[in-house]
Parts: structure tokens; C-alpha cells; sequence
């Protein structure tokens, strides 16, 4: 299988879909000619031309709301959201009209959408650029969450959302636009909800998504070394949530840790620890942990930046002491 | 382009539907004083005018984005009473299964893309609904009401620039009826009127008699054809009034009794039966008996609403807020 | 000692402080000649003009970060934004500007001010004006977070909230207004982060806040008629959290209810609970539960209104489930 | 009230300062390529009239806001270029101790409200700070410095609007680089011209050579004469060009290279430059030693910041989230 860029896979998925559907449509900020602030609509822009590639002003609100107003009028767009700090801008448009249409309106429309976005830190550009806000829409009813941690998954779940009738926010990760991964050529879709056992492991289940599945793995590694044999999965969309497989393995290892980029209050992870006491309160040997980002602004400050989300190491460490608790 | 010239009983048909609207919001006001009706209702009574007029522009194949004080947009467009009046008493029947209520009543496929309850939050999805209809090269359009309060929000600066950008097929309707809840339009609007914004979008701006429903069928029509012919997006800003409270409860204590007194005068309704009794359009008779039929279809909506209408069941709370999946209780599957 | 209402217990609370401390001033939609939608503002404008009440454009972003500005210019500004479901307007300001500038600015800065809001459901307003939308901010640092439950509380916590160099969020409940409660003349503050045990038990603790900590007082004396004795917490803030006073109390009874209005899905309760998992796992003898709004939108019909947010029905039933798990 | 006569001695100030911005730049983005400095920095090169004209206007007991873009207006405002480069660099001695870098240095004590990553968020955080000067009766001012992209945003319009109905002392100065990032004017804002939309929310709009020092500083010390009267805020709209691209790693295909010689044939230091010199207020020699001065100012700038600066201890992640509390592992607490 051709290795591709996490990029490339979220332009193919959206190339593909345009050739596929005439409904599908891209716009946002910089979305046509500079072809994305991280490159991932390079080249549609000069393949289908202005009419479905469009940049638009800087109106956050604009573009949440009128991809609402054009989806429920017939057409599927894919609107971009530069950074997920700016979605805050357009906020109610996403969270009192695309979320709640459908439902408020007695279930006889639909806003088939996506929300493009990215999330996270890593690039030392500081509290506005840097932000993993999706607890947020964890918490609102009617909106579907995908959180691609790999080229593959980003391919195969952006099709889907696109081909979903709900409004999805899709979510990337500018960590990872440069990384590479296997991705078969051609046509396929993922299904949302299904979270993926990146690794098998008998002795602690670690559950993350995003950038933070691709270090839960390396931790894993890192404590593999010293004789935990952890199991990794990725949850890959946080709605619909995959609990199921977060009980089975739980089932299995009596322990758990949460690994997330959002701050770590009310982190939506907290989500999967509820119904992980919910329904396999038995499981667990031992109290549930936590690795996530401090609850401050992400700071600039490369030392400051690293050290306020979750590394290798402070995942590793948070294995290592679920173990010990 | 001039407007279509309204036949006699295309006229009859707006008189009607100015004395539905006023029957529907007497009879959602009596409700609400009895308590068969809860929530929060905003009345359009005294602005029939510009729902009635402007609706009059369109057709089958157009749009419109509706308001908080939206029942009149909804019966303007063709809405049955009955299914509104269902709606507003939250019963399985209504519009949106008694979802919605007064402020979120939608009917999609015919054209109404919803009522809202956050101030200004239709603009861009007109706005939207217009760039699908642009892009689908169809000669429709959208026509986006909202009132003078909305014209300070971020929403309607950004969907407007970016109509006017775009040059979108969509007439932007403010009905400015002097105040926002409480707060009047100069204490809130920077300038003097709302259409003045209109260069700052590139499309033209016009204020317009919003208590006449002709002069707004002009106007509107006007813009409409502007729109079809693909050059771009109107600004009109219809004047008037409404003559009850911002919603029950409201003392009024924000505005005189003599400006009252001063717009009810100008009743469009009153105005709209002058002017087709002295064309020989419409005689005495014909509007009572006008009256009388509007009086006994409210009567049927109640009845309906109240009597033959059953609640939703709370059974069905989780129906619908995703196409194809279904909440359980630990988790949300997709429908196989 | 008099019995007001809670409205008048936050007017008397905005009154004093304006009179103790000339940079405390009032802005937001309809709050000076109408008084507040819900009455909370009533006779400041007529007491002092104007200038220190003011009513404003529909403009949420403008109101917050207005507000913001002239904190950090050396006043104490107490905007209102009318519902809390109308925060998403502002949301950029409030999340990037007024949670953000202290750190983000080196600690040299500060934004003292009260955003006063309200949310919930019970008036059959529908999915616009009938959130409880606290969670969001709960997973945001930088702002503190009052849900006042009575007219004491809201008295005594407002005062504290304009008098702190933070950012307060001060969520009211719409429902409350024209509750009554008991509450001394004169001045008195509540510090933030102290929960109240509002009926002492032995079996069970119910943890909540807001409208719903009332619920689940009821809730209690239900459940007692069968012989169950719930020990009753009212958070009182969410941010300080009193994490102590619930550890105390589950100690003590060995399960734990969350009762919540916000949506179930990774609800801010879920923090609570995650605590109770790390710092106390041993009290526990069975799985936590939570009661929450369900999640949909609200809907307008009283029927599916009630059924979508906690009853004294469904949290007795909760109650009752905890301790037969 | 004309603005005051510039003496010599203030003109080199000026002149000074725009060389201050370059050669500080220069270096920003030659520490950016040996990656000694990380993160996004937005030159401002190209654009250096506007906010040293500008700030040339303001006294200490005034403020202003600033952007993304912001190192400009730092420097213009008086920051120090030490702080300055050792925040780029997140130094613990920088003015946020190395949390904020690039876009969000600020220093409200001296009256720098903050720059923002948040393009027109600092809008209405300009409009409270004149709110706030406005209650305490002070004769200050604010000078909001945006981009012509922020002239789209919601924020753009609440905030104008809320100015311009209260009279608030505000000089919202849009900086007008023909770009929001790659989005070029035409393809965002509706009409010609961002001052075109004074008009709509009651105040003055003039358009200004933002290439030129003693232009601006004219234009923004008559908004700034009129806002100290009490008679409200002014929209003024710098035109100007960014010479670098909107970020390191831009390649600049959304415009052409004739365009940017066009504008670089215009740039303001050399323009200013041969000004001074045509008035005799410079001489070559002058401003050869005034170079070497800021190189040398420059470097100690740079030696400060990665020499003699530490990092920030992880230590101190989570001072200062909130005043007088602190931040345990299970608990926020207020100190006692
Ligand atoms: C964003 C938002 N802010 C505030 C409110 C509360 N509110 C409801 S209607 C209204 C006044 C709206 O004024 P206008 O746009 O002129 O419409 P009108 O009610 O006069 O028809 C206000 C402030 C709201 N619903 N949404
Ligand atoms: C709300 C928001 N949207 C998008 C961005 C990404 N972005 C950063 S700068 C910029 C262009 C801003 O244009 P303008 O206001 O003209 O300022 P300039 O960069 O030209 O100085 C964009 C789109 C942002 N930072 N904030
Ligand atoms: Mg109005
Ligand atoms: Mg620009």
C-alpha cells in the first residue's frame, strides 16, 4: 500500500468526494488559492475551479451558518474552521442551529455538513492556536465527532462524514498533516464509532484519540520495556463513542488511562470513565487515571508548551502508576 | 421589471391572509391567559403587513428564514393554522412533532427554512440558502426577515458582506418596529436607519411603509426580480409597529401610550381595508364575512390543537436528533 | 430573618456593590428601564442613571468583550448575556479574551468581571432558551463559576464574584427567580468553592447544584419515606470545586448520585465522579449514577420538557438504583 | 484643532522607530530560519507608517490594542526590544514570561491592551477600554489597530456600532494591506473600501496613505483631538502593503511579484527617509549612524533573549491562571 501524507488523505477524501457527488463543496478561509493554512485542499481549487472550492472572508459565523442554510437546501458542504480555537466564533451558529435543526424542527429536515477543523498543540503558537476544545461538542446532542489519528483513518472517516446525513465536525490534528501512513488507493469509508486496538495488551487499557492515540501507542512502548504489556485503542470518533470496546478490554486488564489533549477538567473522556464505572464497575482493580493537558492557556514557551499536555513520557508515567495504585 | 400586478383576488387572499394572523396571535394570547398554551409567543400583530406583503413576492420554489415573531412569516407562506396552532401547544400534531413551539416552527419543504429563538441566527443560514440556490443556477431566492435589534449582531454584518461579495439571491427583510424587547432604535442603532447600512454590503438599500402590504409587495418584488436576474442581494427595511408587548408580561413601560395610539392608527389591516373599499374591491359585507371565516378556521386550529390533538410521547424524546442512529441507553448506534 | 426573593437577593446583591464601589456598573440587553428579562436588575437604573446601567445593542461578542476591556482598563463591569444558550455569541471573547489574558499576558493583567447569566429549562421555551450549558466552561480555565440555588447563595456569592479579580461566570436559573429563601439584611459574602451539605445523611450522597440541588433535596425526603437517608450536596460553585466535601460524605455512605441539568454526555458531574474515582475509590461499594438532562435539545411540549430534564421522580429512582447496584 | 507640529528631534524618533520595527523583524525571521525562535510570527514590514504614526499621536495615559501582527505597535508604543525578542523566544524574561509570544505580547501598565491570535478579537476589548475612559471622565483615548480581513468579522460590527452610538473615545485604525492572508480585498470585503463603512455606524471614515508617517500621524491625531472632545470615534483605513508573506512559509502565489515591487518602490522608511533628507532635518551620515544604532540595539535584543534569558521552570505552568488562588492537584484553592 502507497504511503501518503495525513494531508493528502484528507484531500483525496475530499477530491474523490467531489468527483463522486456534485453536491460537495468546500469553503472557508484560505481554503482555494493558498489551498489551506495546513495544505489539506492544495489542488482543488485548480481541479474544480471556484465554483465549488471558495475562500471566503473572515466571517467564522458566515461560514458555519450559511454551510447549515445551503446543507438543509439540498447541497453537502464541507466548511472549514482554520483552527478549532476560532470555532468559538461561530459557536452558536454550530451549537443552536446546525446541532439542533433536525431535532427542533420535528425531525423533517436534515444539515448533512462537515466541519472541518484542527486541534492541539505542538507548533509553539501559543492559547489561540493551540487548543483541543472538543469536550465541547462531546457535550451537545447532534453533532457527530470524528477524531482521525492516522492518513487511513482520516481518509476512510472523511468520507464518511461527508457521505453522512448529520452534521459531523471533523476533527484533525496539525501534528500530524505531515506524517505518513498506508492507505489503500481508491475507494473506502470507515465507519464512525468503531474504535481500533492499536495494540493488543493484557495488563492496562489505554484509551486516547488524535495525535495522542499515535503517543499512547509510543508509551506503550516505553513501559512494553519494562514488562506492561498495555493495550491501546483509539477511539476514532468521540461520537458515536465506542464503549464497548473500551469495556471489553477493561474486562481484560482491570486497569485504565485516559490520554487527551483537552484540558483536563471535565475532559469528555471523563465520558468514557462514567460508563467505565457504569457498566464494568467490577473490572476495574484499581482507580481510573488520567493523562491529559494542564488546565492553563497553552503557553508558547517551547519548555512550558511540552510540558502542558500529555508527552511519551507523562503517559508512560500515568501507565506505569496506574498499575501501581 | 415592474411587480406583477395583483389581481382582485390576489389582493382578497393578502387581506385574508393579514386578518389569519391577527386571529391566530388574538387566539394564542386568549390561550396563554387561560394557560392551555405555555411558552413564550411573540406577536406580529400590527407588522402583518410586511410578512403578508413580501410573501406575496415569491413562489413555490423560493425561501424564507423566519424569527423569534415568526408566526406571521409561517402563515404567510402558506402554513395551515392548524398544525401552527398544534405546534405552539407542543401536541404530536404540529409542525415539528410540538418540538419547537412558537419560535422553531419549520415546514423545509415548503419553503420555510425556520423560525429561531437567537436573535440574528437565520441570517447566515438564509445567506447559505442562498449560495445553494446560486449554485444549483436555479432562479430562486431567499427572503430573510429579521428585525431591527438583529441588525447589531455579528451575524447579520458577516452574512451581509458576504452576500454582498457573492451576490446571492436573497432580499434582507428588517422589519424594524422602533424596539428591541425594551430598548428602542436609538438607543441601539448607531444611525438612523437600518437600510443605511446597505453601502457597506454593496446592494442597495430602501426603506419601505411596512404598516402598507402593497407598498412592501412592490418593494419586495422588485428585489426578488433584482435577485432572480442574478444580481444580487437587497437591503429593505420595512417600518412598523407592534402593537402588543415584546411577549406577555411586558408592561411597555419603555414607550408611551400616545406613540401607541399614534401607530395603531395606521392599522395595516385598517389601511389595506380602506384602500380596497374605496377601489370597489371589497365591500362591507365581504369583509365581515372575510372575518367570519378567518374567526371559525382559528376556532377549528384550537379545537384541533386542543381537542383532537394528542401530546408527544415521552417515549419518542430521543427520536430523530440523528438521521439513521439511535440513542439506547449506553450508546449511540447507527440504525441497521 | 426577611424572606426575599432570589431575583431581589441578586438586585440587593448588584445594589450594594455599586454603592460600595463606584467601578461596578451594569450592561446587557434590556437590564436598565426593563429591569432584566427575568426582574433582576429592577430600580438600578432608576438609582443610578445611566451611566452605570446600561442597556445595550443585540450584540453579545460586543457586550463580553467590552466588558473585558474596561476590567482590564480599571473597572468591574457585571454584563449580563440575557440566556445562557446566547453565550455562544460571545464565546470567542469570553473564551480567547476574558479566561485567557491574565495567563497568557504573564500574570500581569487582571479581568475582573461578572458575566451574569441564566439558564434551564421548565418555561416550555424550547431548545434556544432552555440550556444549561455550564459544562463548557467548567472545561475552561480561567473563569470561576457560581449556580447560586437559593436567594442566600445568590446574594452572598454575587457580592464575592464582583468583588474577586477573576472572571466570574455567574449562572442563574430561570426557574429560581421567584423562589424565595431566607436571607439577612446587610452585607455578607460567600467565599466560592464551598459546598453546603443541605440535609445530612448516612446511605447515600447526591451531589448537584443549581435548581436541581433543590430537586434533589425533594428527591431525598422521597426516598426517605422509604427509609433511605441521602446526605444532600449542593455544589454551590463548580470552579473552585469542593472535590473535599463530596470525598467526606461518599466516605461515609459508599455511593454517589449526580444530578445535573446539563446534557448526561460528558457532563461536568463526570469531573466530580472522576475525583471520587481517583481519591476515593475505596469508599465506593458501587458504581456512581448520574442524573441528567437527557440528550436533545429541550423540546418546547411540557410533556418531553419534563421528561428531558431530571424530576424529582428520576432522581429519587436514581437514588434508589445506586444503592440496589 | 490641528495636530501638533512635529519638532526635528521627534521626526527621527519616528524615523527611528520604523527602523526599530524592520531591523527587529529582520532578525526575527532570521532566528525563525536557524530555528533558534519557534512558533508563527507575522512581519510587519512594509507596513511600519501606520503604527509609528499612529502611537506618535497618544500619550502615556492612552492605550491601544493591537493583532497577530503586532510587533509594530509594540514597538511604536515603546516596548522594549529586549522583552520583546526574549517573548518570541517564550523566555522567562519576556514581557509574558514567555507564554504569549508573537501574538500575545502586551503591557497594559504602559497602555498596551494586548495583541491577540484572534483576528478583530481585540475589538471589542478596544471599545470597553474606551467605555472605560469614557465613565472615569478621562480625556484618553484608545487606538484599536485591525486588519482589513477583521473588517468582516462580527466583532468588527458590534463594536463600531456600540462606539458609535455611545461616542466612545476610540480610533479604530484598519490597517489595509490589500490581503487578509491570502484572501485578497476584492475577494472578501463587499465593497471598495473598509472607511466606506464609517458611515453605518455614525462616525467619520477617511482613508489614509499608510505608507506615509506624517499622514497618519495627521489623520489619527485629528480622530484622536475629537475623541478627547468627547465627540466620538473615527474609523480610519491605512492603506498599506505587508512586504513578507502573511507568514514564514508562504509563497506568496495569491499576488504577483509586480504588485509587491509596485509597493516596495513606496516603502515608508525610504519614503520618510528622503523626506527628511529634502528638508534638511537628515543627513546621510545621520541616518547611517541611526541604522547602526538600531542594528546594535538589535543585537543586544537577540543576546538578551537567547543568552542571558532563561526558559520558563515547568515549575511554573500553573502560576497565575487566576489571582489569589492556586492551583493544586485535586483542587483549586483560594490563598490565604
Ligand atoms: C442573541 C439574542 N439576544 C437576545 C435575545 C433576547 N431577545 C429576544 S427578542 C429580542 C429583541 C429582538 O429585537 P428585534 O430584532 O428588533 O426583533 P423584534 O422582537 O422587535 O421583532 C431580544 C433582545 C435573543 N433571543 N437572542
Ligand atoms: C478569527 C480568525 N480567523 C482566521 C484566522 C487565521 N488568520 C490569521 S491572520 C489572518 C488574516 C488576517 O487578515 P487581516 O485582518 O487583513 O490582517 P493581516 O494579516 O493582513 O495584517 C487569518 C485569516 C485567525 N487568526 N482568526
Ligand atoms: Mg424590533
Ligand atoms: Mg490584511
Amino acid at each position: 500500500m502507497p504511503e501518503i501524507f495525513y494531508w493528502e488523505a484528507i484531500r483525496d477524501a475530499l477530491r474523490e468526494e467531489m468527483l463522486r457527488d456534485e453536491r460537495v463543496f468546500v469553503m472557508g478561509e484560505d481554503v482555494a488559492i493558498y489551498g489551506g493554512a495546513y495544505g489539506a485542499t492544495r489542488g482543488l481549487y485548480e481541479e474544480f475551479g471556484e465554483e465549488r472550492v471558495k475562500d471566503t472572508p473572515i466571517s467564522e459565523a458566515a461560514i458555519i451558518g450559511a454551510a447549515a442554510g445551503a446543507a438543509m437546501c439540498g447541497l453537502r458542504p464541507v466548511a472549514e474552521i482554520m483552527y478549532i480555537d476560532f470555532i468559538t466564533l461561530g459557536m452558536d451558529q454550530l451549537v443552536n442551529i446546525v446541532a439542533k435543526n433536525r431535532y427542533m424542527f420535528g425531525g423533517k429536515t436534515t444539515v448533512p455538513m462537515v466541519i472541518r477543523t484542527q486541534g492541539g498543540a505542538g507548533r509553539g503558537i501559543a492559547a489561540h492556536h493551540s487548543q483541543s476544545l472538543e469536550t465541547w461538542f462531546v457535550h451537545l446532542p447532534g453533532v457527530l465527532i470524528a477524531t482521525p489519528a492516522t492518513p487511513y483513518d482520516a481518509k476512510g472517516l472523511l468520507k464518511t462524514a461527508i457521505r453522512d446525513d448529520n452534521p459531523v465536525l471533523f476533527i484533525e490534528h496539525k501534528m500530524l498533516y505531515r506524517t505518513t501512513g498506508e492507505v489503500p488507493e481508491g475507494d473506502y469509508a470507515l465507519p464512525l464509532g468503531q474504535a481500533k486496538v492499536t495494540r493488543p495488551g493484557s495488563d492496562v487499557t489505554v484509551v486516547s484519540y488524535s495525535r495522542m492515540a499515535n503517543r499512547s501507542l509510543e508509551a506503550a512502548e516505553v513501559v512494553a520495556a519494562e514488562g506492561i504489556d498495555a493495550e491501546v485503542i483509539d477511539l476514532r470518533s468521540l461520537r458515536p463513542l465506542d464503549i464497548e470496546s473500551v469495556l471489553e478490554s477493561v474486562k481484560k486488564t482491570g486497569h485504565l488511562v485516559l490520554v487527551s489533549e483537552g484540558y483536563k477538567n471535565a475532559n469528555a473522556l471523563c465520558e468514557v470513565a462514567f460508563r467505565v464505572n457504569e457498566f464494568g464497575f467490577d473490572y476495574l482493580d484499581g482507580p481510573m487515571l488520567r493523562v491529559c493537558a494542564a488546565d492553563v492557556p497553552v503557553p508558547m514557551s517551547p519548555v512550558l508548551e511540552e510540558a502542558a499536555v500529555p508527552s511519551v513520557e507523562s503517559i508512560a508515567g500515568g501507565i506505569r502508576q496506574a498499575l501501581a495504585d | 421589471m415592474a411587480p406583477k400586478i395583483l389581481a382582485r383576488n390576489d389582493k382578497l387572499r393578502l387581506l385574508k391572509q393579514m386578518l389569519q394572523i391577527r386571529a391566530f396571535e388574538d387566539k394564542v394570547f386568549e390561550l396563554l391567559a387561560r394557560d392551555l398554551l405555555k411558552g413564550a409567543s411573540h406577536a406580529y400583530v400590527g407588522e402583518e403587513a410586511i410578512a403578508v406583503g413580501a410573501c406575496a413576492a415569491i413562489g413555490l420554489e423560493d425561501y424564507i428564514t423566519s424569527t423569534h415573531r415568526g408566526h406571521g412569516h409561517c402563515l404567510a407562506r402558506g402554513a395551515d393554522l392548524k398544525l401552527m396552532m398544534a405546534e405552539l401547544c407542543g401536541k404530536a400534531t404540529g409542525y415539528c412533532r410540538g418540538r419547537g413551539g412558537s419560535m422553531h416552527i419549520a415546514d423545509v419543504k415548503a419553503g420555510n427554512l425556520g423560525a429561531t429563538g437567537i436573535v440574528g441566527s437565520n441570517i447566515p443560514v438564509a445567506t447559505g440558502a442562498g449560495l445553494a440556490l446560486q449554485m444549483k443556477k436555479k432562479k430562486s431566492v431567499c427572503l430573510c426577515f429579521f428585525g431591527d435589534g438583529a441588525a447589531n449582531t455579528g451575524a447579520f454584518h458577516e452574512s451581509l458582506n458576504l452576500a454582498g461579495l457573492w451576490k446571492l439571491p436573497v432580499v434582507y427583510i428588517c422589519e424594524n418596529n422602533l424596539y428591541g424587547m425594551s430598548v428602542s432604535v436609538e438607543r441601539a442603532l448607531a444611525v438612523k436607519n437600518v437600510a443605511d447600512r446597505a453601502s457597506a454590503y454593496n446592494m442597495p438599500g430602501k426603506i419601505v411603509d411596512g404598516m402598507k402590504v402593497l407598498e412592501v409587495y412592490e418593494a419586495v418584488s422588485e428585489a426578488v426580480e433584482r435577485a432572480r436576474r442574478g444580481e444580487g442581494p437587497t437591503l429593505l427595511e420595512c417600518k412598523a409597529y407592534r402593537f402588543r408587548g415584546h411577549s406577555r408580561g411586558d408592561s411597555r413601560k419603555y414607550r408611551t401610550r400616545e406613540e401607541e395610539e399614534h401607530w395603531r392608527a395606521r392599522d395595516p389591516i385598517e389601511q389595506f381595508k380602506k384602500h380596497l373599499l374605496e377601489e370597489g374591491a371589497l365591500t362591507e359585507e365581504e369583509f365581515s364575512a372575510l372575518e367570519k371565516e378567518v374567526g371559525e378556521e382559528t376556532s377549528a386550529a384550537e379545537r384541533f390543537a386542543l381537542q383532537e390533538s394528542p401530546d408527544p410521547s415521552p417515549d419518542d424524546l430521543y427520536d430523530d436528533v440523528y438521521v439513521d442512529y439511535e440513542q439506547g441507553n449506553t450508546r449511540l448506534r447507527r440504525k441497521s
